[in-house]
């Protein structure tokens, strides 16, 4: 494992290996603050050098990863952010196929990189993953 | 390195998809082989779900036989808490009959969750 | 069955929050003696039972001199048994809410 | 006023007159019972001789309203329920302009005989209505 | 036939857009001149929405200058429970400064709600 | 800061239905002297604040053996200033939250 840091918090010594996550988003974006905590935190772990492997989006989180909406100029624009975030950083994001089914959405209209795939991804990308944070339905 | 995942279920299975989608996660994630372990929880409204008077046809929403089939050909494990069944007037017998359901004390809850690698809420 | 006003109240009755916010409102109304009708419908069915826990939120609404109903089909579906729900509330089928509706002057849809 | 029935109830006689509904959805389908209750409470409504203006989509109640999805054959289709209720019912389905934008979908993606209209239409069908009936966001 | 409506907010204003899309609908089914009103009522966790001090951009979402000024133009009377400010720590002073923002006890809510043709939750 | 497990906790404290799951089960791993973090974020932030009502739950929640966190961001874009926040819970900005889920080896997230 490598080592990131050495940090020294009350007292004690401690080393900082790199991490290995995995983020599932489930929740559609602008009704509730998952996908736009998914980026924050995502963020804040790469420039912290730890890894993600990638973004699987479940239930009505699929809705997250579809391009070609029209917003308001006042609104911040979550494709865009979502496809940068992926894009500069090299992970993959996956959206979950029966979902894709469910809501009628089709791999084309997906944002830049991203896929469609069944759950048995998401399991083989938890088994290599040191943490899973899991943002689910809300309400 | 993730081997064993609790997934938690609180809401009406009704009022919301969650009880149904954590099944379907569950058998999914446990169907390739990556995976040891998925155990399924139900406390708060969400225990509703595994009354054998469950219904759902009266709203005219979707039986869940397929759901329950999912989840007895998978390895899951389901566990229901039985405070939460205590709550809401459910008796064990009132249970769906799945060798895989079984009811779990709070006791019992808290330390699967010590022990799995990683849980969430659905 | 001459309510001025009808509330629908969808949320589970165990989350605490809204329920809070409905018994203010309508402990304020009928200390006025404005008659109300609050028909229980999605997860507002749930926590009626006599079965189980009723909390003691619902409780109080149920003290308050207004007419309470709950829709049998949403009963049914989550499994509960329209018997044994706390007699302070009245099981209605579809055709009964219609009614309701139809002759209650004003309607807050609160679900 | 339309009268439709007279009912006794508590020794009282009662008449029962037309009523005009607007109904207002703003769940999205198969992930809160919005979409099936509204189904439910239209066909009791139409039943007892009441008229139904139209049903408005608003939020992620605009999804409610999209064609071309696949589901599981143990699934219920919604979409087609929806179409079978207005069609045969002969009411208007509108979904809002401004979250067609936000979720990016067309409208031609949308079921048969609906269409996209501004919120200035719903407060006219409120304006024509004596009940109007709101399924909230969910959660 | 209706011609005032009330729209009930009770959700925190960052976990979800309640807040947001009460005044957005409030706003838009006032602007034609089919109805003569629309109060939009704050309680529960909504009322952090009203509070000067509110402020999205920390985690990098809409600063909501554009729905303030929508609520500014049209006829909007927007309330908040005086008791769920308490309960949120929000003072009279800690609010934001529109002529249309005014804090109402529970006895005036309760009146509009029946002064009112139609009510809703958002 | 050598805790086993981390709950990232994200729905109001207000609702009650939801702290009383997740109270009911981290008391009763604190009790086994296991060492536990809560992390409050989204709109689990909401109640921390001293200027206003603490729920009696997150109180309870508090009075265990465990160490609470909230979001700093979550606490500012909701207008709640930091200073007020109860004593018993350390306010974290992101880079401190993932050094926190780096070296807790599990992870529950209750969001």
């Amino acid at each position: 494992m490598q080592i990131l840091a050495i940090t020294i918090y009350s007292k004690k010594i401690y080393f900082v290996n790199m991490v290995v996550f995995t983020f599932v988003v489930c929740a559609e974006p602008y009704k509730f603050e998952a996908l736009d905590t998914m980026l924050n935190l995502g963020q804040a772990i790469l420039k912290k050098g730890h890894q993600i492997l990638g973004i699987y989006f479940y239930g009505s989180g699929v809705y997250s990863a579809k391009r070609d909406i029209k917003l308001s100029s006042s609104m911040r624009d979550l494709p865009k952010r979502l496809e940068n975030f992926i894009e500069g950083n090299n992970m993959e994001l996956f959206a979950c196929s029966t979902w894709m089914n469910f809501t009628g959405l089709k791999p084309e209209q997906l944002i830049e990189n991203a896929s469609q795939v069944g759950l048995g991804d998401l399991s083989k990308w938890m088994a290599e993953s040191d943490r899973v944070i899991v943002f689910g339905p809300g309400g | 390195m993730v081997k064993s995942v609790i997934i938690l279920c609180e809401d009406s299975p009704i009022g919301k998809n969650s009880a149904i989608e954590a099944i379907r996660m569950g058998a999914g994630i446990m169907a390739v082989g990556d995976l040891e372990e998925c155990k399924i929880i139900f406390m708060g409204d969400s225990v509703y779900f595994l009354s054998k008077y469950f219904n759902p046809e009266k709203v005219n929403m979707d039986v869940p036989s397929n759901i329950f089939r999912m989840m007895e050909l998978s390895d899951l494990d389901v566990y229901v808490l039985d405070s939460a069944l205590e709550i809401a007037g459910i008796k064990q017998s009132d249970l769906v009959e799945f060798d895989n359901v079984k009811v779990a004390s709070n006791k019992e809850i808290s330390r699967f969750i010590l022990e799995a690698d990683i849980t969430y809420r659905y | 069955m001459n309510e001025e006003l009808v509330y629908l109240y969808g949320f589970s009755t165990r989350k605490q929050m809204y329920l809070d916010n409905l018994l203010g409102i309508v402990s304020e109304q009928t200390e006025n003696k404005v008659s109300i009708a609050i028909v229980l419908i999605h997860d507002g069915v749930i926590g009626t039972s006599q079965s189980g826990t009723i909390p003691s939120l619902l409780d109080k609404l149920l003290s308050l001199s207004v007419s309470v109903f709950a829709m049998t089909p949403d009963l049914l579906a989550r499994g509960i048994e329209p018997n044994t729900v706390d007699p302070r509330i009245k099981c209605i089928e579809y055709d009964e809410l219609v009614d309701i509706l139809a002759q209650t002057p004003k309607v807050a849809s609160w679900m």
